[in-house]
């Protein structure tokens, strides 16, 4: 089991590692010098306002030695430094991630729960209007375009009908505390966290009620019903919990979607996470940003598998015990 | 009065399938402590009654009239809560392939305590004593420690003993057996059958005992059901049946039973004086598994060191249990595997030195016949294609190869017409024809048989075994027949070859090993062979009809 | 068997519904030019005319004066080429290293795979914005991004079945007749690979749609082409006071990818019963 | 039929306008303001950009500010003299005022802002201080400027943005650029820095310090950080914000917003900035380096209908180079219309021969978006054949910097003088590759070069005016570039925030002023 554990974390290591590399290359491949969007937005420019920039960019150096630089100091956790927002790019996104990390994991479990729900009870109804009702759902959220739903919704519950805050992250300058604070963040987190969610509690759900289906028709089912036990019992006990590996696969594989998800989500709905900063970064070149957020959202895809990995090796003694 | 009663059963099938009922007419008695063998080829419906009583049908196969009685009492019509009353209580029941059969995430001890919670009886402390006897009682080693195990961390003879522990954790009247040994070993077969006959003696337990396999009736039947699509065509006693069947169905399957003596002992001197066509020697393959960079990988050795000599027109069969090591051979000589360490001459060539475009040349001289004729056909090329793609790809001009492909449909007894058709058109026996076909397609010196006859029913078993000796003998074919079943190697073997984990135990001509064996293995695996002590008598009354 | 799949896939109601509404779309993008012969960017009317309000602009105009029905039409086309060809590009990527992966096993198994794996570690949305970000967005880029960042599964997939397709014996039988490995990946292991590949292609054509749109909508998309996301991007700051204008292409690319994954689903029952629903 | 188009803002901004506040000022309260897009950085000595001014405008100041015809009025200068030779100009500098962490300010963080920090830093400044010969401090409250030779503008650069006053006791002998106090800006102005909630708010409060009695009336500012224009929009309705910055919400949500209830708007507070939009047209080289294109183009462009679909009314339409919010504006000069059939003509006089435009729209948003759709669609009517080529800023600004366009919308502050803000996109020695902000059009013509020079140093402002005059006419006819609107920005408040617009610079500095009725 730990020793499972440890072999994929050096697997995320060398990924990460491999990610950091290609970022790098990626994102200086592109057109556009950080040090003239500055330059720019400053109003106007002479050359040794320009040079003086690319200086403190370190964008006079070789590229390899770039390169060797950016590594060395991610390793260190050191992401460098935005120049654009004059602060450590660590800070930025530490400033960020809990946002982000709220609202991924928020909408991670609504999907999670909600579409393993659905699924179980439309496959436990296979065939009666249930189940078409909640298929048809899926399918629909399944359609429908992401940031479309967010306008959507925001237009609905919070101007049409006013009951839940269309943007932000909390009421600015009320300074809730404690309790309080926490309600707040919550019925702003609502909102974004459905719509974020919607689309992957379609997927889990077409998953689970698959996977339910295809569990019945396995052997020890049928052993399961030969000895008597309840249908009740031998869904719960036998179907769903060998339903729920593939489902656990589904999920890790998605992580990456839902992080890229957020990145609509957040701007839709201003939620200050990383994937708005992302899009700012990107927009403005801002580099070490760009690349310090890429890292980030790939060190959190990572950790999302690590969770799928463990949760499927709880679930699976076959891998636990091998 | 019986403890079980049949009466006129008939189940329908749902609309599209090939007949409309899976069964009809059935009926039959089942009393105490009496051991009902049920015997059938694939799809005759041996299994649909057996199912029937549980009230275990397959989704869309209903009852369509008749009665099954239990005590007297009707069964075929119960609500679900009554049935569950029953299953696992009154009558229990276990399966064919026992990894499927048991929840591969629960711990063995959970599934045996579950039928206790089921029907709401003893405390979970209890419930756990009461499993640990169990597993004690069906003989699994350090019950303390298996209960903790889980299905995959055991064999598969003791995953169908943990499914016997929990069919008998009720002591049940009444255990349906569906085909319970067929995915095993023949030793574990054996252990298995023992096993539930004294388990039967002591609990004075009623079996109905679902087979296709007629050295296993033998071997345990008190009575005997022969069926053929969807009837019953024979039953009786065990001894009128076997010895003195009445049906011609019944008489040409126990006719159809592969047998010892078959094989003249002529052969072998004959074989012995020909020139050498293939020669093994010091041949190696170890697999290691789940190696990783914290893990010490598993090493298997499964071909250690066999050495031997084919010669022109002779056929040697390499027998073993699973995972002997008996098909990685027969892959290994013909490079489907690369071999660690060894040569493999065919002829004159050196295969295991070649590679690339000289190694595919020359292995056109050895060719293989394999196991499952459902996935040895590509299900998207039409016969014709089959047959001619190894000789097209030898450099034989498209309409020749053709033409010698529907000579070899002849050859193997198929329409030549079925060129221009695909593979699922045709039985399995058919397949398993057409894949001889396009092993003789290359004119090849030595074909390797892997476990050629083990997926057919016995009756095509027979077909198909006649028609190698035929070609074999037409044809002077070399031959190493690779296959669990010592009984088939019997019958069409010149020399054989017992192998046990990767090592070549003994070898000789065929009488020789099975009539003297010199190794325990080799005896241990003669004597587990179902129904040997009844097979002289069987194959006279045959015989004598 | 192609045959029962077919019938399967008839008689499937869901697909059935599907392939009408993608017929109607395809006809839509074929037609669409000849209906609406005009540039759609052309300023015919007032901007912000709402829908049924005058003869020939049946869905009213936009914040230009565009005509909305024209940019829908001429949309469809756009986004069905969006969606097909980045599919198809994807499937030339992925189909070879799955093929590649699954059938040579070993080292060039676990090289291709981590390639893969790395691939799909990165959060594919925000690496598509950063390759557009890199190329400037125009149709090529747009496609080759969606491609880049939605080959991974076909890999997985490809590779899959290639793993189990190749321990068939008929694949073991063609090595032994001498046929060259090319010709047994082509011939004997991709075509029995095909049906849960089309499944998943069917929803890739669905999912790049979706791509398209929310890359339009964050202004990444060609500006130089109509599509049904560039529609939904332009209209989402008028949504408060014309809100129709995000709502009607919304509504054509819901019904557009609900189309696919209808018709994927019914593919998938129809071709493959049990298989491939453990895929994605 | 596009002309019959009423636009009902226009006339709201006029009703709006002509109510003075007559009421006395109430304090207290607090004031909820869009920032958009987020700024980088709030040390205004450090970065220029219009989000950092719009915030640091409120915590750091100037020596002057400007009402709305450019006049200098007194902010940290009381009052100041300008010798008859117009070299040498003395300010007398406040009373009492203090930095936010209590010290004294006084004439010598007037010279170190100045001829140190700034000097260092600003390179907007520094292109106006090579005509200063020295600053001198000769008592704690005078401040001495002697020029080299006489500068017209000199006086038009004493605003916040362009000279904020920076504490001499933080910065001096540091690293300017890695001071730490960078992130907690301390400045002069009525409202002290408190918080900065990184994408979501910053948060200023009342410098209960301020020299002026009474003064600021609001206790707190809150510049809330929302990215995205709906989301703004959606933040004024439900009373989350008070007041939308001029770009804040896209133009097109702007008839919607302004017809709320108490709502006011604005387009006021820009004079100083004189915010011009044209396209650059690329004279060095492709189909626009022949003057006959360039008159097709301009004739091509349907500027009215623009303004009426894209900008709401608000703003004008450019005659030239030079703003008429700026000074020496010429309303005289001849200005180019929308005349389709005279720009075919010239099309065909031209040497243009099918090639493909390549036009960049500006990447700010919805507004230029559209109106780049709409100038291609105007231009393909004439018989252009013309792309838009998608880019972000950065692509943007690269593309622009290395004339890699034909034609590419932008738009540029002219900060009240045509020698501060305009001369630079038209002289030749202004021709660099690398940055967007220069000549980046290529236009040489030596005729006007030298008349910039000459106008620029000349002390007498009807010479001035003579030599502006002859530059717009000569330059007009020339179209180096196409002109398109004096941009008109739109301020949307409450109607109860009062005298949040009182200067040529708009709220960048008005929140002193600004005070909420209730």
């Amino acid at each position: 089991m730990i020793r499972f554990i440890l072999a994929r974390l050096v697997k995320a290591v060398v990924i990460l590692l491999a990610i950091l590399i290609f970022n790098f290359l990626l994102i200086h491949a592109a057109p556009g010098d950080p040090a003239a969007v500055m330059a720019g937005e400053a109003g106007a420019t002479d050359e040794k306002f320009i040079a003086d920039l690319r200086a403190r960019f370190g964008l006079d150096q070789p590229f390899g030695v770039q390169l060797w630089l950016y590594v060395k100091s991610t390793v260190q956790l050191d992401l460098g430094f935005s120049y654009r927002q004059n602060m450590p790019v660590i800070d930025l996104i530490w400033d960020r991630l809990p946002a982000t990390l709220l609202l991924t994991l928020t909408a991670f479990v609504i999907a999670l729960v909600l579409g393993v729900t659905a699924g179980v009870l439309a496959a436990s109804k296979q065939g009666t209007w249930w189940d078409s009702i909640i298929s048809s759902m899926a399918l629909l959220f399944y359609a429908t375009p992401l940031f479309w739903v967010a306008l959507m919704a925001s237009l609905l519950f919070s101007v049409v009908l006013g009951w839940l805050p269309g943007y932000g992250y909390e009421t600015i300058g009320a300074n809730y505390t404690g309790f309080e604070r926490a309600l707040d963040i919550g019925k702003h987190l609502i909102l974004p966290a459905t719509t974020l969610g919607l689309f992957f509690m379609a997927v889990y759900m077409r998953m689970t009620r698959a996977s339910m289906l295809e569990m019945s028709r396995l052997d020890f089912v049928k052993t399961a019903r030969a000895k008597g036990l309840k249908n009740r019992v031998i869904q719960r006990r036998h179907v769903l919990r060998n339903a729920l590996l593939p489902v656990i696969t589904l999920a890790g594989l998605q992580a990456g979607q839902i992080v890229g998800g957020a990145v609509l989500t957040e701007t839709v709905f201003a939620w200050p996470g990383i994937g708005r900063l992302l899009f700012e970064a990107i927009s403005q070149r801002d580099y070490s940003v760009m690349l310090g957020v890429f890292f980030v959202s790939a060190a959190m895809v990572l950790l999302f598998n690590l969770i799928t990995d463990v949760l499927y090796v709880l679930v699976d003694p076959r891998i636990r015990l091998t | 009065m019986s403890l079980l009663e049949i009466e006129n059963l008939a189940i329908a099938l749902p609309a599209g399938a090939d007949r409309q009922l899976a069964v009809e007419n059935i009926s039959f008695g089942l009393s105490k402590g009496e051991i009902l063998c049920i015997v059938g080829e694939s799809g005759s419906g041996k299994s649909m009654s057996a199912n029937a009583v549980m009230g275990l049908l397959p989704e869309g196969v209903e009852p369509a009239g008749g009665h099954i009685r239990f005590h007297g009492r009707e069964i075929l019509h119960l609500t679900e809560d009554e049935r569950i009353d029953i299953r696992g209580k009154s009558i229990s029941m276990i399966f064919q392939e026992p990894l499927s059969a048991l929840n591969p995430l629960m711990r063995v001890g959970a599934q045996i305590c579950e039928v206790f919670e089921a029907h709401g009886l003893l405390t979970p402390a209890e419930r756990m004593a009461r499993a640990v006897e169990l597993l004690e009682e069906v003989g699994l080693p350090d019950p303390d420690k298996t209960i903790r195990a889980y299905p995959f961390q055991l064999s598969g003879g003791q995953r169908q003993r943990v499914m016997i522990a929990m069919a008998l954790a009720l002591e049940p009247e009444i255990l349906i057996a569906d085909e319970p040994t067929t995915a095993l070993d023949v030793t574990t077969q054996a252990q298995i059958l023992a096993l539930i006959e004294e388990l039967r003696r002591k609990h004075e337990m009623a079996v109905i005992f679902i087979t296709h396999d007629f050295g296993v009736v033998a071997d345990i039947a008190d009575r005997v059901i022969v069926m053929q699509t969807g009837q019953i065509v024979e039953q009786g006693s065990a001894e009128d049946v076997l010895l003195r069947p009445s049906h011609p169905y019944t008489k040409s399957l126990i006719a159809a039973i592969p047998g010892m003596k078959d094989k003249p002992d002529t052969g072998q001197t004959h074989s012995q004086q020909s020139p050498v066509i293939l020669s093994v020697k010091n041949l190696n393959k170890t697999f290691s598994t789940g190696g990783g960079l914290f893990k010490p990988a598993r090493v298997v050795h499964a071909v250690n060191d066999m050495t031997f000599d084919l010669h022109l027109g002779e056929t040697i069969g390499i027998v073993g249990e699973s995972g002997s090591g008996k098909s990685t051979a027969g892959r290994c000589i013909i490079r489907l595997i690369d071999p660690d360490s060894g040569t493999v001459r065919l002829s004159d060539v050196d295969l295991t030195a070649l590679n690339g475009h000289a190694l595919r040349m020359a292995r056109s001289k050895a060719q293989m016949i394999f196991q499952d004729p459902y996935s040895s056909l590509n299900p998207r090329a039409r016969i014709g294609r089959i047959l001619t793609e190894g000789p097209i790809a030898h450099g034989v001009p498209r309409a020749q190869a053709l033409d010698r492909a529907r000579e070899l449909l002849s050859l193997v007894g198929l329409d030549p017409s079925a060129v221009d058709r695909f593979p699922h058109e045709f039985s399995g026996g058919q397949r398993q024809r057409i894949g001889i076909a396009r092993a003789l397609a290359l004119d090849p010196d030595v074909i390797i048989a892997d476990e050629a006859v083990s997926a057919l029913d016995v009756s095509i078993q027979a077909q198909v075994l006649d028609l190698l000796a035929d070609l074999k003998a037409r044809l002077n074919l070399s031959m190493l027949f690779v296959t669990h079943d010592l009984r088939v190697a019997a019958q069409i073997c010149d020399r054989i070859m017992v192998m046990r984990r990767g090592q070549v135990v003994e070898m000789g001509p065929s009488a020789q090993v099975l009539g003297q064996p010199a190794h325990d293995y080799t005896r241990s695996l003669l004597d587990a062979i179902p129904g040997r002590h009844h097979e002289a008598a069987m194959r006279q009354s045959v015989a004598s009809y | 068997m192609m045959l029962d799949g077919f019938k399967r896939f008839a008689r499937n109601r869901g697909a059935a519904i599907g392939l009408v509404i993608l017929l109607f779309v395809i006809l839509t993008a074929i037609l669409g030019p000849l209906l609406y012969p005009d540039s759609p960017w052309k300023m015919v009317q007032r901007p912000f005319l709402p829908p049924f309000t005058m003869d020939g602009l049946p869905l009213g105009t936009d914040a230009l004066g565009r005509d909305v029905m024209a940019g829908l039409v001429h949309g469809a086309r756009i986004s069905l080429l969006v969606g097909l060809v980045s599919t198809v590009v994807a499937l030339l990527i992925g189909v070879p290293i799955g093929a590649l992966a699954g059938y040579f096993g070993g080292f060039i198994d676990d090289a291709l795979m981590r390639f893969t794996e790395f691939f799909q570690t990165i959060p594919s949305f925000a690496l598509a914005i950063v390759l557009l970000a890199i190329f400037q967005p125009s149709l090529f880029y747009v496609i080759l991004a969606i491609a880049i960042v939605s080959w991974p599964p076909v890999a997985r997939l490809v590779r899959g079945e290639v793993l189990s397709l190749r321990s068939r014996e008929y694949v073991e039988a063609a090595m032994l007749s001498g046929q060259g490995t090319l010709q047994i990946i082509t011939r004997q292991i991709l075509p029995n690979a095909l049906p849960p590949i089309i499944v998943l292609a069917s929803l890739m054509v669905a999912t790049a749609i979706l791509l398209e749109s929310s890359l339009s909508f964050l202004g990444l998309g060609d500006p130089n082409v109509m599509s049904w996301g560039y529609m939904i991007g332009t209209a989402r700051t008028v949504m408060r006071t014309a809100w129709w204008l995000s709502f009607i292409p919304g509504v054509a690319i819901l019904l557009t990818v609900l189309a696919m994954n209808l018709i994927g689903e019914g593919l998938n029952d129809a071709l493959n019963p049990r298989l491939s629903r453990k895929s994605r | 039929m596009r002309r019959t188009l009423t636009f009902t803002t226009a006339t709201a901004i006029a009703l709006a306008l002509s109510l003075p506040a007559f009421a006395e000022p109430q304090a207290g309260g607090r004031l909820n303001l869009i920032i958009q897009p987020e700024p980088p950085s709030l040390m205004m000595g450090l970065v220029q950009n219009g989000p950092t001014q719009m915030v640091a405008g409120d915590i750091y100041e100037s020596l002057l500010r400007y009402d709305e015809n450019l006049e200098p009025q007194p902010s940290l200068a009381k009052s100041w003299e300008v010798s008859e030779d117009g070299l040498t100009y003395t300010f007398t500098l406040q009373d009492n005022v203090k930095w936010h962490d209590g010290e004294d300010f006084d004439s010598s963080d007037v010279v170190f802002s100045v001829d140190v920090f700034l000097r260092e830093t600003h390179p907007r400044l520094r292109a106006s201080l090579v005509h200063v010969e020295k600053i001198e401090a000769p008592d704690p409250s005078t401040v001495v400027f002697t020029l080299k030779q006489p500068f017209g503008p000199f006086l038009g650069i004493f605003e916040a943005g362009t000279m904020p006053m920076i504490p001499q006791h933080i910065y001096e002998g540091t690293d300017f650029a890695n001071n730490p106090m960078n992130n907690t800006p301390i400045g002069t102005g009525p409202f002290k820095f408190e918080e900065w909630e990184r994408g979501s708010y910053i948060h200023l409060v009342k410098n209960e310090d301020y020299y002026m009695e009474g003064k600021p009336y609001l206790d707190e500012v809150y510049y809330q950080v929302v990215p995205d224009g709906a989301s703004r929009a959606v933040a004024y309705e439900t009373g989350q914000v008070d007041v939308l910055p001029g770009g804040s919400v896209e133009n097109f949500d702007v008839p919607r917003i302004t017809a709320m209830d108490n709502t006011c708007v604005t387009d006021k507070g820009w004079e100083f900035f004189g915010p011009h939009s044209w396209m650059w047209m690329n004279n060095h080289e492709g189909p626009m380096a022949d003057k006959n294109t360039r008159k097709a183009v301009m004739h091509s462009l349907d500027r009215q209908f623009a303004l009426d679909a894209l900008w709401n009314g608000l703003g004008k339409l450019a005659t030239g180079p030079v703003s008429s919010s700026t000074r020496f504006h010429d309303s005289d000069t001849p200005s180019i219309d929308y005349d389709p059939e005279l720009a075919k003509q010239y099309l065909a006089d031209s040497s243009y021969d099918g090639e493909t435009i390549r036009l960049l729209p500006l990447p700010y948003g919805e507004t230029w978006q559209r109106w780049a759709e709409a100038t291609r669609q105007n231009l393909i009517e004439t018989g252009f054949d013309v792309e838009l080529v998608a880019t972000d800023v950065a692509g943007w600004n690269q593309r622009v910097g290395e004339w890699d366009f034909d034609l590419a919308f932008t738009y540029l502050y002219q900060y009240g003088d045509p020698a501060l803000g305009v001369s630079r996109t038209y002289v030749e020695s202004n021709i660099a590759k690398g940055s967007p902000w220069n000549n980046v059009a290529g236009y040489v013509n030596p005729e006007v070069d030298a008349l910039w020079q000459q106008a620029a140093v000349s002390a007498s402002a009807e010479e001035r005016q003579e030599l502006y005059s002859q530059i717009q006419d000569t330059i007009v006819d020339d179209v180096p570039v196409a002109w398109l609107l004096e941009l008109g920005f739109p301020t949307i408040y409450r109607c109860n925030v009062k005298d949040l617009v009182t200067t040529g610079i708009g709220i960048n500095d008005g929140l002193r002023d600004a005070w909420i009725e209730r």
